[in-house]
């Protein structure tokens, strides 16, 4: 009744758990898996290890958090190691960063074999941007996935920032260079002041929004890039609920990446929404969850 | 976060000092708070108190933290995490170095529940020993010193391997290897492990302190021997950046 | 203690009500005045009558609101018949909307003698911009911000979007067209679901999020204009409590609107984030307002 | 926003339908619920019990609604406003057309409150009267009719002007210019008044609903009868558009 075909992924369920959120090491993505996720999404590798920021590096809202972790990643040749030798009874999706197109090319290539498909996280300032990001750029974004594609046969998403006047363009950009899917949203550049420390209190100062009070924003990007896409979308944002879940599903995600709700409500988080997804198919009349993927967009 | 003031400093041992600050929290010992000082850093620390925390100097965070006196401010987020379950009647507190906070707040929460408790408190030698009032809460300290400059010398683990029969519990905190060899003696059965990683967030999020398919921050600190068993703790632990070093 | 000088306009404290919020009529202005605004922004004006949008209209979150009014106002001509009778001992700054930047210097050219200050709402979709909103293209911005300052004297406070790549390019625009202060950040783009109805809930289906959900998204634009620009900011977004409010001070605000917390918390408002502000002010040693704001950001 | 179904549907008057729902709203008499059909608006509808509304056919939303059946869903979110306050011993209700739903609500819900409870409702002529089953919590019921089909040609004011010294508190709802009516017999005092304005959000935020300083999806609908003594009642209202237009 769940499951779902998504980047040509076979999934047992739409749910996914995000990159960045507990999903350090193989034994957390499988406990993700065994509490209901139905694949994974790594932290996002790059080319050399990397420590992060120092703390804080978060800030807890009544309505969210706001992180700034610095990307702490092995780098690709220890998460290679480490995950070679690893079996998965579910899909891996490793997450990746570079500076460039080139970057992005060469981690693809060399993770082909750990990964069964890619989230092209596009996060990372661009290197000749200003303190863009390359995934503010539409040809950047363009770009890169052209390039990945070009080395991997193994399906590619884009992961879309919401940090832009309108992410439809991202969306078009990744499509045209043919992405499997686009995730969205990354998360929204934000910060939080101590009024007592008189100071930001993230130690990078500023970082980026997730959790619930960013819902009605990933909706709408959902929403408007299954307005404009052919191509498959997975939603994130903020889905914390399994009543979250469906309005993204409705809006016209085939899959749904959970993240802060896992720190807020634990790993069963995944076991719950996918129950309450069950059941409100089955009251409302429906047999398979692909009945209401995207029927608020007519 | 929230600002609190410290109400009372002292130099509880050569190298670590207790800070009081001005905020009863409600915890249950075994959990941690995050301690901010703005401009330098957050870390993590065990509570020994509802409002005490007690502080080995060991880097650039705490030195700075030496540093602040009574009336001064410090920010901490929590408490977090999962704390002991009092269980057992004799008990043994198998404390290593700086793992004593957590048990010496059990000791005096759980004095109660508990009808004997057995200290074996270790350290390298005898100014190194953050016992506070402690002697008020167990029945009986057995210290172990590596210079035997006070008590046995030896690690707190020979005690415990001599003596495993009589408890029914132990509770440890300390160096991991210490707390493996604890889990060793008890065979990962009655036991209930103080553990510690490499922590970021402290709320679950961001995974770096992933010990086998366990979050320290939230599914610990505080774990029980069973559960440890598939884990590495004792065999390795990650850097920061994910990658795994040994011990 | 709380009195700022703000786009050249002399304030008693720095709370002003926001427009769209409860602005409707000269007594419900001076309402939010006698309740502890300093200033009150109008509905925004334009050309013609303009009923707004059908119900619903507005969407309840347990973190915000998302409203699609439609921009509903009585048009300029019936407008300054109204005020041009009405005396107010408290600043009254005029939004005006258009769709062009003619529109813009003709509302402005009407309406000086009824505004102590104008706020320019770019919020309307641009003519030639297919769909894009004016307030999201720099070169708009300078330009509507050029042409009111041309045909008036009265300060001009240009209300900046958040749906933006990056929002100080808007804030320098404005500043560089001589705008005597930049307000920000006006709505996110957002949806809303009902997963029982399976349609968006909006009759305009997407609509503007706001409230404390938007709250670090819109400290951070503040924080970063502060960063960047010389002219005065006003912080809006989501400011519902005294330390929201001390928050965008620190992050350099020289005055707030508060718009949704007004329907949350009842026009006392107003009071009671003077109220704490002063005591804030007190028991951490400052004597004036002014010494906080933009104190975090070194 | 929650969707509730419909589980009674009957015609009470001529052009006047009930609509009772499976949710028993907790509600204050003059409070009132936004009811969306979706695809087709979102209207406010003054709550005559917990669980029901009667409505008056008027124009394309209540001509949809009308349509509905028993097993149909409403979606609804309130209740908002500020209700009627139980005041005085003999009252009087002064009810003009399908001002009655609140009325109905204020007597069925405050009997306990009062000794006595007058109604005076009128009505252009006898098929409108939605009575319900007014007559168990009312005491006397005075009919007015504009064409004299039933009770007393007249209007409810007519009565009301006779009988004024009777009552100690007068509860109204209505056209506007019989309630500015009431409240000139009156003289603003010991009147609550449930007010109309055309509403959008219905939450206070958009202003549109504004009569005088006041709000009347927040601060009213109800309001005491001095407090409208300084605003626009019974003079001029605003279109949607914010415009000024005479009734």
């Amino acid at each position: 009744m769940l499951s779902v075909e998504v980047a040509k992924l076979k999934l047992e369920n739409p749910l996914m758990i995000a990159s960045g959120v507990c999903d350090m090491t193989p034994d957390l993505l499988r406990r993700a898996h065994e509490e209901g996720a139905g694949a994974a999404v790594t932290k996002s590798i790059g080319i050399k290890p990397k420590k992060g920021y120092d703390n804080p590096t978060i800030v807890e809202l009544p309505y969210g958090l706001i992180n700034a972790m610095g990307l702490p990643n092995p780098g690709w040749e220890a998460f290679y190691e480490e995950f070679i030798n690893e079996k998965f009874d579910f899909p891996i999706i490793v997450s990746i960063f570079g500076g460039d197109e080139k970057e992005f090319a060469f981690l693809a290539e060399k993770l082909s074999d750990v990964a069964d498909a890619f989230e092209l996280n596009l996060s990372c300032p661009h290197a000749k941007g200003y303190g863009m990001e390359i995934g503010q750029n539409p040809d950047m974004v363009y770009r890169v996935v052209r390039v990945v594609k070009d080395v991997t046969d193994k399906p590619v998403i884009a992961k879309l920032t919401p940090n832009i006047d309108n992410i439809t363009k991202l969306g078009l950009a990744a499509e045209r260079a043919g992405a499997d899917a686009v995730s969205a949203i990354n998360t929204l550049k934000a910060i939080a002041i101590d009024i007592y420390a008189k100071k930001p209190i993230l130690s990078n100062k500023v970082g980026g929004y997730s959790g619930q009070g960013i819902k009605p924003i990933a909706l709408r990007a959902v929403y408007d890039l299954a307005k404009a896409l052919d191509i498959d979308i997975i939603g994130i944002g903020g889905i914390t609920t399994w009543q979250d879940a469906v309005e993204f599903l409705m809006a016209g995600a085939k899959a749904l990446q959970i993240g802060t709700a896992v720190s807020l409500r634990g790993f069963e988080v995944f076991g719950e929404i996918n129950e309450g997804i069950t059941r409100f198919l089955i009251d409302e009349g429906y047999n398979d969850v692909r009945e209401i993927i995207g029927i608020a967009l007519e | 976060m929230k600002r609190v003031e410290l109400v009372e400093v002292w130099e509880e041992a050569s190298g670590i000092k207790a800070f009081r600050f001005n905020e009863m929290l409600n915890f249950k010992p075994g959990q941690f708070i995050m301690a901010w000082l703005p401009g330098i850093g957050e870390k993590p620390f065990s509570l020994a108190d509802n409002d005490l925390i007690v502080v080995k100097n060991v880097g650039p965070f705490t030195s700075r933290l030496f540093e602040l006196k009574e009336g001064d401010y410090l920010w901490i987020r929590g408490p977090y995490g999962r704390g002991f379950e009092p269980k057992g009647k004799h008990i043994a507190l198998v404390a290593g170095g700086i793992g004593i906070p957590p048990l010496y707040a059990l000791a005096k929460h759980y004095r109660e529940d508990f009808e004997k408790i057995t200290l074996i408190y270790g350290a390298r030698s005898k100014d190194e020993f953050a016992t506070l009032d402690v002697e008020k809460y167990v029945d009986e300290i057995v210290f172990t010193t590596d210079d035997g400059s006070l008590g046995i010398k030896g690690f707190p683990t020979d005690v415990l391997a001599e003596r495993k029969d009589e408890f029914e519990q132990v509770y440890t905190c300390g160096p991991e290897i210490m707390m493996a060899k604890v889990l060793e003696i008890m065979d990962f059965k009655n036991v209930q492990v103080s553990a510690e990683r490499y922590m970021k967030c402290g709320i679950g999020v961001c995974g770096s302190c992933a010990l086998g398919k366990y979050l320290v921050c939230k599914d610990g600190p505080v774990f029980y021997g069973e559960e440890l068993k598939e884990t590495e703790l004792g065999k390795f632990k990650r850097l920061p950046d994910g990658r795994i070093t040994t011990f």
